[in-house]
C-alpha cells in the first residue's frame, strides 16, 4: 500500500521542523523584563507605486522608535511599530484605520501619505481620539484652511489631525515670492501631476506669483507615472518661459528637467518639498544644476541632528530610500513620543485615557526637531512659518535663502 | 507650424514604443484570444534585464559593445518570463472558461512587479539607466524642429523590429504557420502544424519586441522602474485594439496613432479639455469613436471566428 | 442513520486494530489541545494557557472530531477519516514549526507538543487501516416525517451558524505586523507575525479539511437537500448570523470595518455579475458606475467641500444614486453594445478611465467645477437616521457596539437587496434571455430576444446596483476620490466573479471575501503581501478554473457525468 | 390563402449575387420543400427572410403585412427558424432553452421578476407548462432537466424545432432538420413535421434528403445558383429534366451534398 501523497509530504515536513527547530536555546521566558509595550501605527502605502515613498516614512518612524527604545525615552515602557498598507486608497485607509484604533496598545499614528486618504483616516481618528500627525499632507481642507481661502471662518474638522508640513497656501506662496523677487522670473510656466499635493501647490503658486506681477502662463498638465514628457515641453517651449515650477514629486520632476534641459529649455525648474529630495538630484544628474525646492523650516543639513539621522537611516540599511517625507516622518514619531513620554511620567495610564492624554500633549507640543522647531496651532497645522529655498549645486541642495512667510 | 512638426516628431517617438509592445499583443491574441495582461510586465522586465547586463559588463565598455550585449540581455529575460508564463500560468487554462486566463494575466502581472520590487536590488525606487546615448544629442531636421539620439534610437529600434517581424510573418514558415493557426486552430494541427510551438513562439517574438521597447525606454528616459509596464501595456493594448487586434500593420498603425492623439490632444485639445491631464481620456475618446464606426478596428481584425 | 449503513463493514465486528489506533490518535489529539503547546510566555494565540484550546489547537481539536463516527461504521468514513488525519498531521506539523521557529528552537515547545504528534501519527496510521467499503456516502435523506422539518430547519440554521463561526475565526485573527523595538524580533518578521502568519495557514488548512471530511462523509450532499428543501429558511439564517456579527466583536470597529468593505464590494461584484457573468458581456470599467454612486452620494450629502450645497435624505440618494449611474450604463452601452467580446472589454476599460480622468479634472481649472478634482469630495458627514447617528458608538442588550456596526448593517441590507434582486432576475424571463444572448446571441435573436434592449439593460442595471453601492460606500469613507476608481478596481472585482463563480450569488460573495480578506489577512507578509496575492490569483485559476462556487450550469459543463443531487434526493 | 409571400428578393455580397430575383409563396398550413445543389442560395434565402441578411432588394410580407427588419421582431410576427449547424443554448436544459421560446410571448419585466407578484408566477408558470408540453410534442419529455449540450444529436434537432415552436409561430423555416440523422431518427422528423402541420402551422424546409423531401412536402422549390428554377408539386420536380440535370450537372457536390454539413 501507497502511502497517500499528502503523507509523503507531510512526514518529511514534520520531520525537517523538527530538525530544524531542535537547534536552538531555550528561551528565558518573561520577555522584555515587565516592560509594558506601546505601539505607534503608519499608515503610509507600503506596496504599489507609492511604496518608495510610503516605506520611507516607515522606515523613518522605525528608527524614532527603535532610537527611543535605545534611550529608553519613555520609561517603563517599549515602544513598538504597527505599519499598515493603506495602497494610496481611501477605503483602505478608513479599514486600516479602524484596525489601529482597534488596537488598545495603539497610541499615536504617523501618516498617512495622500491627502485623500487622510479624508478617511481622519475621521475615524478622531472618533477615538487617536493623534495622527502627517509628514506629508498639504491639503488646505485637512484642518479646515479651506474656508479661509474663501473668505469664511476656519473650524477644525478633525480634532486629532495635525501636521507637520506646510499646507499648500503658505509654501506655495513663499515660493513664489521667491521666484519673482529674487530669481527675478518674468515669465513663468507652471506644471502640475494633477494630484491634490501637486495642483494645490502650483495653484498657491500661481496665484501669489501673479500677484506679485510675473506673468503666468496656463498651468500645464503630465500624468504620474508617464515618462515622456516631450510634448508639454514642446507646448512650453513656444511660449518661451523663463521660470518653470512644477507641483509634485522628484519622480517626475526629475525627468522632467532632464527632458526640459535637453529639449534646449535651459531654464530652472522649482518645487515643493516632494523635490527637495537628494532622489531628485540624483536621477536627474547634471541637468538639475540650479533648480529650486522648497522645504519647511531651516535647513536641515545644517542641523546636526539631521545629518545624524541622515546617517543613522544609511546605517540601518533600510531598503528604501528616505524620500521625501522621511524627515517629516521621523519628527512627527519623535513629537509623539515626546507626547508619550510626558503623558506616562505622571502616572501609569492606558486605554482611552492615554490616548486623550496623548492627544492634548501633542497640542502642546515644542519639539526640536530635524525639520525645525514644531508647535502646532489649535487647528493641527504646524505654526513653523520659516521656509527655506534650496538651489542644487554640484549635484546637491543647499540652501539659498531661509526666510519667515509673511 | 514648427510646433505641429516638432509635435509630430514627439507623437511618433512615443508611438513607436506603443507600436512595439502592442505587437505583442496582437501576435498572441490573434492566436490564443488571449488578452496577456501582464505583457506590459513583459517590457519592463526586458529594461531591467538590459540594466543587469550594463551591470554585469566591467566598467569603461565602450558602448558599441554594451548597447548589443544589453539589448540580447534585455530578449533574453523577457522571452524567458514570457515563455515560463505560458507554460505555466497560460498553458494549462486553453480549455477553460474563457474569462479564467484573465484573471490569471492580471495575477502574473501583480506577481512580476512584486518580484522586480522586492527582490531586484534597489528597484523600490526608480533605477538609473545608464544613457549610452546622449539625451543632449539633438539632430535637427528643421529650424526649430529637433529629435534626440536617444528618440532616433527608439524610433529606429522600433521599425526595425516591426518590419523584421512582419516579414517574418510573411515569408518564413514558422510565420505561415502561425497565420493559419491564427485563420483556424484546428485546422492548422490537423495540417500538422503544432499549435503548441506555434503559441510559444508568438509569445516568443512579442517578448522580444517588448524587451526592445523597454531597453530603448531605459535609454530614453535615464531610467527603468518595476512598474513602468502598467501605463505602457494599457496604452499598447489599446493600440492593438484600434488597429484591428491580431492584425499586425494594425497594432503599429494604432500605436502611432495613439502617439498622435495623446500628443496633439496636449497641444491643440480646447480648453479647458487639453494637457496631459486630459490626453489619456483623448486616447480612449478616440479609441471609442473608432470602435463604434469600425467595431473590428482600423485595419479589421484578423482572428479566427470562433462561436 | 439509514438504511444504507448496514452493509459488510459491521461483518468484521471485532474491534479492529485501525479503529483501536485511530481512537488512540483521537484521543492523544484532544488531550494534547488541553495543554499548552508553547513553553514560553510572549507566544500570542492563546497557546500557553492549559486546559483550554487556543491558537491553533482549536483545529487540532476540530480535525480530532472526526473519529466520532468510529462509533458508527458509516459509509465512506475511512476515507474522511484518512482526509482528516491527512489534515490534521500537516496542521499539527506546521503549527509546531512555527511555534517551534518563534521559540528559537524545539526546545521551547510546551507539553502538548509530544502528544500531539504521537496522536497525530497514530490517528493516520490508523486511518489507513481501517476497513474501507466501496460503498461512497450518499446524502442522509430523512424520511417524511413530522419531525423532518424541525431537524432539518436546525441542520440548516445550524451551519449558517457554523459559517459565521468560522468567519468570525478567521476575520478576527490577528493580522497587525507589530515590529521593531521588541525583543521578539525575529529578523524582518516580529514573533506576531510568525505565530500570526502559521495560525492563518492553519486556519485555512483546518477549513479545507473539515470540507474535505464533510464531503467525503456525504454531510456535503446532505447539506445541499435540505438547504435545496428550505432555501428561505437558509437565507434568512444566514443573514441573521450575518446580522449578529457586530456583537461578537467587543466594541471592537476593525473586523467590521473589513466586513464592510467585504460587503459593499461583494454588493457591486453581484451587479457586475448580472454583466459578466448572465448577460456575458466582459466589462472593465465597472469601478466607473460605482464612483458615480459615489460622487453622486457625496455631492449630496451636504458635505463643506461639496460644490452643490444640496442635502439629500439618504433613502433618496441611494435610489437617486442607483439612477444616475443606471443612465451612464445606458449612456456607455448605446453605442458600444455591437461590438463584440474583447472589444466591448477595451471600450469599458476606456470608459473607466475616461471616468477617472474626468473627475480628476472638473476641478473649476483644467474643467468645470464638480468634483474637487484629486481633492475629492471630502469631510462627508456621518448618516442620521432620525435621531441615531451613525457616527456615534452605541450599546445594544448590553453589549458595546462600535460605529462600524451602523454601516455595517447598512451595508448588509444593501447586500440583501441586491442579491434578492439578482437571484430573481436571474431565474426570471428576463435573466434567461439574458443567458440566451451569452450562450448564442444569434439563436438568442432568432428566439425572438431583443438583443440590444436586453443588453443595454444589463449594462444598465448592472450599473444602477454598482451605484447603490457607491453612494454607500461614500458614507462609510467619508471621501469620494479620484485614487479609489483606477483600473486595478475594476479588475478586481470582475477577479472576485470570476474567482468565486461567474453568474452565481455566494460566488461573488465568496470571491468578494477572498480578494478583499486575503489581502488583509496577508498582511503579516510586509512586503510580500501582494506578490503572494499574485500568485493565489494563478494557482485559484489553474486549480479551479470554474471558480470556487461554480453555479449549477457551469458545475454540470465540468462535471457532466455528475448526476444532480436534487434528482438523487428524490430517487 | 398565402401566409408568407416573397417578391424578387435579391441577396448580394460584393460582386456575388448569392440569391437572385427570387419569389416564393407559402400557402396556409402547407409544407414547401426548398431544394437545390450546394451553394444554390437556400441558407441566405432563409436568412433574408429572417433578418439575419437584408437583403439587396425585394420585399417579403407575413400574412399580408411587411415584414419587420430585426430577427426578434419576425419572430415576434410569426415566423420562426432552426439553423443548419444547430444552435441551442448549450449550457441551459432543454426545458429552459423551449420556455426561452416564450420570450416574446410573454411580458414580465425587471420589475416583476424582482417584485414577484401573483401575475408574474402566472406567467411563469405558463411558460413552464407550455414548454414542457412541447417538449413531450417533440418526444423529449423525459430530458427537460438535462443541458442540451449533453444530448444526442437527433435530440438537439428537436429541441431547436421545439425552442422555434415555443414562439407561437404561423410559419416554420427548418434548415436542413435531418442533417446527420439515422433513418429512424429520419422517419420520426416526417412525423414531427406532419404534427407541426396539423397544429396548422405552414413549414418551409431546406432538404438534401429528397426521399424525405418528397414523400412530406405538398410542393418543393427549386433553387439554383441563386435563382428559383421551379416551383411545383413534388411529382412534377422529381420528373423535371432541369432539376436532374441542376443536379447531375454537378456530380460530386451532389454526392457530398448529403453527408457535409
Amino acid at each position: 500500500m501507497h502511502p497517500p501523497r499528502l503523507v509523503r509530504i507531510a512526514a518529511p515536513l514534520l520531520i525537517g521542523a523538527l530538525v530544524l527547530s531542535a537547534c536552538g536555546s531555550k528561551k528565558e521566558s518573561g520577555g522584555s523584563s515587565g516592560n509594558k509595550t506601546l505601539t505607534i501605527g503608519v499608515v503610509a502605502p507600503l506596496s504599489g507605486d507609492l511604496s518608495a515613498v510610503g516605506n520611507g516614512i516607515k522606515n523613518s518612524v522605525d528608527l524614532a522608535i527603535k532610537q527611543a527604545n535605545e534611550k529608553k525615552t519613555v520609561k517603563g515602557y517599549t515602544l513598538t511599530m504597527d505599519a499598515q498598507d493603506d495602497t494610496a486608497k481611501a477605503d483602505v485607509g478608513a479599514t486600516v484605520a479602524a484596525k489601529l484604533v482597534a488596537s488598545s496598545g495603539v497610541v499615536g499614528v504617523v501618516g498617512p501619505l495622500n491627502s485623500s486618504v487622510a479624508k478617511s483616516v481622519a475621521p475615524v481618528m478622531a472618533q477615538a481620539d487617536l493623534v495622527e500627525i502627517s509628514p506629508s499632507n498639504s491639503n488646505v481642507d485637512l484642518t479646515g484652511r479651506g474656508a479661509l481661502v474663501t473668505g469664511g471662518t476656519q473650524v477644525r474638522p478633525y480634532k486629532s489631525y495635525f501636521r507637520v508640513v506646510a499646507s499648500d497656501d503658505i509654501q506655495g506662496p513663499f515660493a513664489a515670492q521667491f521666484a519673482v523677487k529674487t530669481v527675478m522670473a518674468k515669465t513663468i510656466a507652471i506644471v502640475h501631476d494633477k494630484k491634490a499635493y501637486g495642483q494645490g501647490l502650483a495653484e498657491a503658486f500661481a496665484k501669489e506669483a501673479t500677484k506679485d506681477g510675473a506673468t503666468v502662463l496656463k498651468t500645464e498638465t503630465i500624468n504620474p507615472g508617464d515618462k515622456d514628457f516631450s510634448a508639454t515641453i514642446t507646448k512650453l517651449k513656444a511660449q518661451k518661459p523663463d521660470f518653470l515650477f512644477y507641483g509634485g514629486e522628484y519622480p517626475e520632476a526629475s525627468l522632467l528637467t532632464k527632458q526640459l534641459k535637453s529639449a534646449g529649455l535651459k531654464i530652472p525648474l522649482m518645487g515643493g518639498d516632494g523635490v527637495q529630495s537628494d532622489e531628485y538630484t540624483k536621477i536627474a544628474g547634471a541637468a538639475a544644476e540650479g533648480d529650486y525646492a522648497t522645504a519647511l523650516g531651516a535647513p536641515t543639513d545644517s542641523l546636526a541632528s539631521a545629518k545624524q539621522f541622515v546617517t543613522d537611516y544609511a546605517a540601518a540599511k533600510y531598503a528604501d530610500p528616505i524620500g521625501p517625507y522621511g524627515a517629516y516622518a521621523y519628527d512627527a514619531a519623535n513629537v509623539i513620543i515626546a507626547a508619550l513620554a510626558k503623558s506616562t511620567a505622571s502616572g501609569s495610564k492606558s486605554g482611552q485615557a492615554l490616548r486623550d492624554d496623548v492627544t492634548k500633549a501633542v497640542q502642546d507640543a515644542n519639539y526640536d526637531g530635524i525639520t525645525g522647531k514644531i508647535t502646532f496651532d489649535q487647528f493641527g497645522d504646524t505654526t513653523v512659518k520659516v521656509l527655506t529655498v534650496y538651489q542644487v549645486k554640484s549635484g546637491k541642495f543647499v540652501a539659498a535663502k531661509t526666510d519667515t512667510f509673511k | 507650424m514648427d510646433v505641429f512638426f516638432q509635435q509630430l516628431v514627439n507623437a511618433i517617438v512615443l508611438g513607436a514604443t506603443y507600436g512595439l509592445v502592442a505587437l505583442g499583443y496582437t501576435m498572441v491574441y490573434g492566436i490564443v484570444q488571449l488578452i496577456n495582461f501582464a505583457h506590459g510586465e513583459i517590457y519592463m522586465l526586458g529594461g531591467f534585464g538590459a540594466l543587469t547586463t550594463y551591470l554585469a559588463l566591467p566598467s569603461g565598455t565602450p558602448a558599441g559593445i554594451s548597447l548589443p550585449l544589453m539589448l540580447v540581455g534585455g530578449i533574453a529575460v523577457s522571452v524567458t518570463a514570457a515563455v515560463i508564463m505560458e507554460r505555466f500560468a497560460y498553458r494549462p487554462l486553453r480549455s477553460a472558461p474563457r474569462l479564467a486566463p484573465l484573471i490569471t494575466a492580471i495575477g502574473v502581472s501583480v506577481f512580476l512587479q512584486e518580484l522586480v520590487r522586492n527582490f531586484y536590488p534597489h528597484a523600490r525606487s526608480a533605477r538609473n539607466f545608464p544613457q549610452l546615448v546622449n539625451p543632449d544629442y539633438q539632430i535637427r531636421l528643421g529650424s526649430n524642429v529637433q529629435i534626440s539620439a536617444p528618440q532616433l534610437l527608439t524610433v529606429t529600434v522600433a521599425l526595425v523590429g516591426m518590419v523584421t517581424l512582419s516579414t517574418f510573418v510573411r515569408r518564413s514558415r514558422t510565420g505561415r504557420a502561425m497565420q493559419a493557426t491564427a485563420q483556424d486552430p484546428d485546422t492548422a494541427r490537423l495540417m500538422g502544424i503544432d499549435t503548441d510551438r506555434i503559441i510559444v513562439t508568438a509569445f516568443v517574438l512579442g517578448a522580444a519586441l517588448a524587451a526592445l521597447a523597454g531597453v530603448s525606454s531605459g535609454l530614453q528616459f535615464g531610467q527603468v522602474d518595476f512598474h513602468m509596464g502598467f501605463i505602457t501595456g494599457v496604452k499598447a493594448f489599446t493600440a492593438a485594439v484600434l488597429g484591428g487586434i491580431g492584425n499586425i500593420s494594425g497594432a503599429v498603425l494604432g500605436g502611432f496613432i495613439l502617439g498622435l492623439v495623446e500628443v496633439m490632444a496636449t497641444q491643440y485639445a480646447p480648453d479647458p479639455f487639453s494637457g496631459g491631464a486630459w490626453k489619456d481620456a483623448w486616447s480612449f475618446v478616440v479609441l471609442i469613436i473608432v470602435l463604434v464606426f469600425r467595431p473590428t478596428g482600423l485595419l479589421g481584425e484578423r482572428v479566427a471566428a470562433r462561436a | 442513520m439509514t438504511s444504507q449503513t448496514i452493509p459488510e463493514a459491521r461483518v468484521r465486528s471485532a474491534p479492529d486494530l485501525g479503529v483501536l489506533l485511530t481512537g488512540a490518535g483521537a484521543l492523544l489529539l484532544v488531550g494534547s489541545a488541553l495543554l499548552p503547546w508553547a513553553g514560553y510566555a510572549g507566544f500570542p494565540g492563546k497557546m500557553t494557557l492549559s486546559g483550554y484550546p487556543g491558537g491553533a489547537r482549536l483545529y487540532v481539536l476540530l480535525l480530532a472530531l472526526p473519529a466520532l463516527a468510529l462509533l458508527r461504521p458509516l459509509p465512506g468514513r475511512a476515507a474522511a477519516l484518512r482526509a482528516a488525519a491527512n489534515v490534521e498531521l500537516a496542521v499539527v506539523a506546521l503549527t509546531v514549526y512555527f511555534v517551534a521557529y518563534a521559540g528559537g528552537g524545539f526546545v521551547n515547545v510546551g507539553g502538548g507538543v509530544y502528544p500531539a504528534m504521537i496522536g497525530a501519527i497514530l490517528y493516520l496510521v490508523g486511518s489507513r487501516r481501517l476497513p474501507t467499503s466501496e460503498a461512497v456516502a450518499e446524502g442522509v435523506a430523512l424520511p417524511d416525517a413530522s419531525w423532518r422539518f424541525p431537524v432539518e430547519s436546525l441542520v440548516v440554521a445550524g451551519t449558517a451558524g457554523l459559517a459565521l463561526w468560522l468567519f468570525v475565526i478567521g476575520l478576527g485573527m490577528p493580522s497587525s505586523s507589530i515590529a521593531s523595538g521588541s525583543d521578539l524580533t525575529l529578523g524582518p518578521l516580529s514573533i506576531n507575525d510568525v505565530a500570526n502568519s502559521g495560525q492563518f495557514l492553519a486556519y485555512v488548512i483546518t477549513i479545507a479539511g473539515v470540507a474535505l471530511v464533510a464531503g467525503r462523509l456525504g454531510l456535503l450532499k446532505s447539506l445541499t437537500i435540505m438547504t435545496g428543501r428550505h432555501p428561505k429558511l437558509f437565507v434568512a439564517a444566514g443573514f441573521i448570523a450575518a446580522a449578529a456579527f457586530p456583537f461578537t466583536q467587543n466594541g471592537s470597529g476593525e473586523s467590521l470595518s473589513i466586513a464592510a468593505r467585504i460587503g459593499v464590494f461583494a454588493a457591486a461584484a453581484v451587479g457586475l455579475n448580472i454583466v459578466v457573468g448572465l448577460a456575458g458581456l466582459l466589462d472593465l470599467g465597472y469601478i466607473a458606475f460605482f464612483g458615480v454612486g459615489a460622487y453622486f452620494g457625496a455631492l449630496v450629502s451636504g458635505s463643506v467641500t461639496s460644490v452643490t450645497g444640496v442635502h439629500l435624505p439618504f433613502a433618496l440618494t441611494i435610489v437617486l444614486g442607483g439612477l444616475v449611474s443606471g443612465i451612464f450604463g445606458l449612456l456607455l452601452g448605446a453605442p458600444t453594445l455591437r461590438l463584440r467580446g474583447d472589444y466591448l472589454a477595451i471600450v469599458t476599460l476606456g470608459f473607466g478611465e475616461i471616468f477617472r480622468i474626468t473627475v480628476n479634472n472638473l476641478d473649476g481649472s483644467a474643467g468645470p467645477s464638480l468634483t474637487n478634482g484629486p481633492n475629492g469630495v471630502s469631510n462627508i458627514p456621518d448618516l442620521a437616521l432620525g435621531s441615531f447617528n451613525f457616527g456615534a458608538n452605541h450599546t445594544l442588550f448590553g453589549i458595546d457596539l462600535s460605529f462600524q456596526s451602523n454601516y455595517y448593517w447598512l451595508e448588509l441590507l444593501l447586500l440583501a437587496f441586491v442579491m434578492t434582486s439578482f437571484l430573481r432576475l436571474s431565474e426570471s424571463r428576463i435573466g434567461r434571455a439574458w443567458v440566451a444572448i451569452r450562450e448564442d446571441e444569434l439563436a438568442a435573436a432568432a428566439t425572438g430576444i431583443n438583443t440590444t434592449r436586453l443588453k443595454l439593460l444589463a449594462f444598465a442595471l448592472g450599473a444602477t446596483l454598482a451605484g447603490a453601492a457607491g453612494t454607500v460606500n461614500a458614507h462609510v469613507v467619508k471621501v469620494a476620490a479620484p485614487d479609489s476608481f483606477t483600473f486595478i478596481e475594476s479588475a478586481t472585482l470582475l477577479a472576485a466573479i470570476i474567482l468565486g463563480g461567474m453568474g452565481t450569488v455566494p460566488g461573488a460573495l465568496l470571491g468578494a471575501t477572498v480578494l478583499y480578506l486575503l489581502p488583509e489577512k496577508l498582511r503579516f507578509l510586509h512586503d510580500l503581501r501582494l506578490l503572494v496575492f499574485g500568485i493565489a490569483l494563478v494557482l485559484i485559476m489553474r486549480f479551479r478554473p470554474e471558480g470556487l462556487v461554480a453555479s449549477k450550469r457551469r458545475a454540470r459543463e465540468f462535471h457532466d457525468h455528475e448526476t444532480d443531487p436534487a434528482a438523487e434526493a428524490v430517487a | 390563402m398565402s401566409v408568407l409571400e416573397a417578391r424578387a428578393v435579391t441577396k448580394r455580397f460584393g460582386g456575388l449575387t448569392a440569391v437572385k430575383d427570387v419569389d416564393l409563396v407559402v400557402n396556409e398550413g402547407e409544407i414547401l420543400g426548398l431544394i437545390g445543389p450546394n451553394g444554390a442560395g437556400k441558407t441566405t434565402f432563409f436568412n433574408c427572410l429572417t433578418g439575419m441578411e437584408t437583403p439587396t432588394a425585394g420585399d417579403v410580407t407575413y400574412k399580408g403585412a411587411p415584414l419587420p427588419k430585426r430577427p426578434d421582431l419576425i419572430t415576434k410576427a410569426g415566423v420562426a427558424r432552426t439553423f443548419q449547424n444547430i444552435r441551442l443554448f448549450n449550457n441551459m436544459t432543454a426545458l429552459e432553452n423551449v420556455i426561452v421560446g416564450r420570450h416574446t410571448r410573454t411580458k414580465a419585466g425587471v420589475f416583476a421578476a424582482v417584485g414577484r407578484g401573483p401575475r408574474y408566477h402566472r406567467e411563469e408558470r405558463e411558460s413552464e407548462q407550455t414548454a414542457r408540453d412541447l417538449l413531450t410534442f417533440v418526444g423529449l419529455g423525459r430530458v427537460g432537466d438535462e443541458l442540451a449540450k449533453s444530448l444526442p444529436y437527433g435530440d438537439q434537432r428537436r429541441l431547436e424545432i421545439a425552442r422555434a415552436l415555443a414562439t407561437d409561430p404561423g410559419l416554420l423555416l427548418l434548415d436542413e432538420p435531418t442533417a446527420g440523422m439515422n433513418p429512424n431518427e429520419t422517419a420520426a422528423a416526417i412525423d414531427l413535421v406532419k404534427g407541426v402541420q396539423a397544429r396548422g402551422i405552414a413549414v418551409v424546409l431546406i432538404e438534401h434528403d429528397m426521399r424525405f423531401v418528397f414523400g412530406l412536402c405538398d410542393r418543393v422549390a427549386v433553387l439554383v445558383q441563386g435563382q428559383k428554377l421551379l416551383e411545383g408539386s413534388p411529382s412534377e420536380v422529381q420528373s423535371d429534366d432541369r432539376v436532374i440535370a441542376a443536379y447531375l450537372g454537378k456530380p460530386t457536390e451532389a454526392e457530398t451534398a448529403g453527408d457535409k454539413q
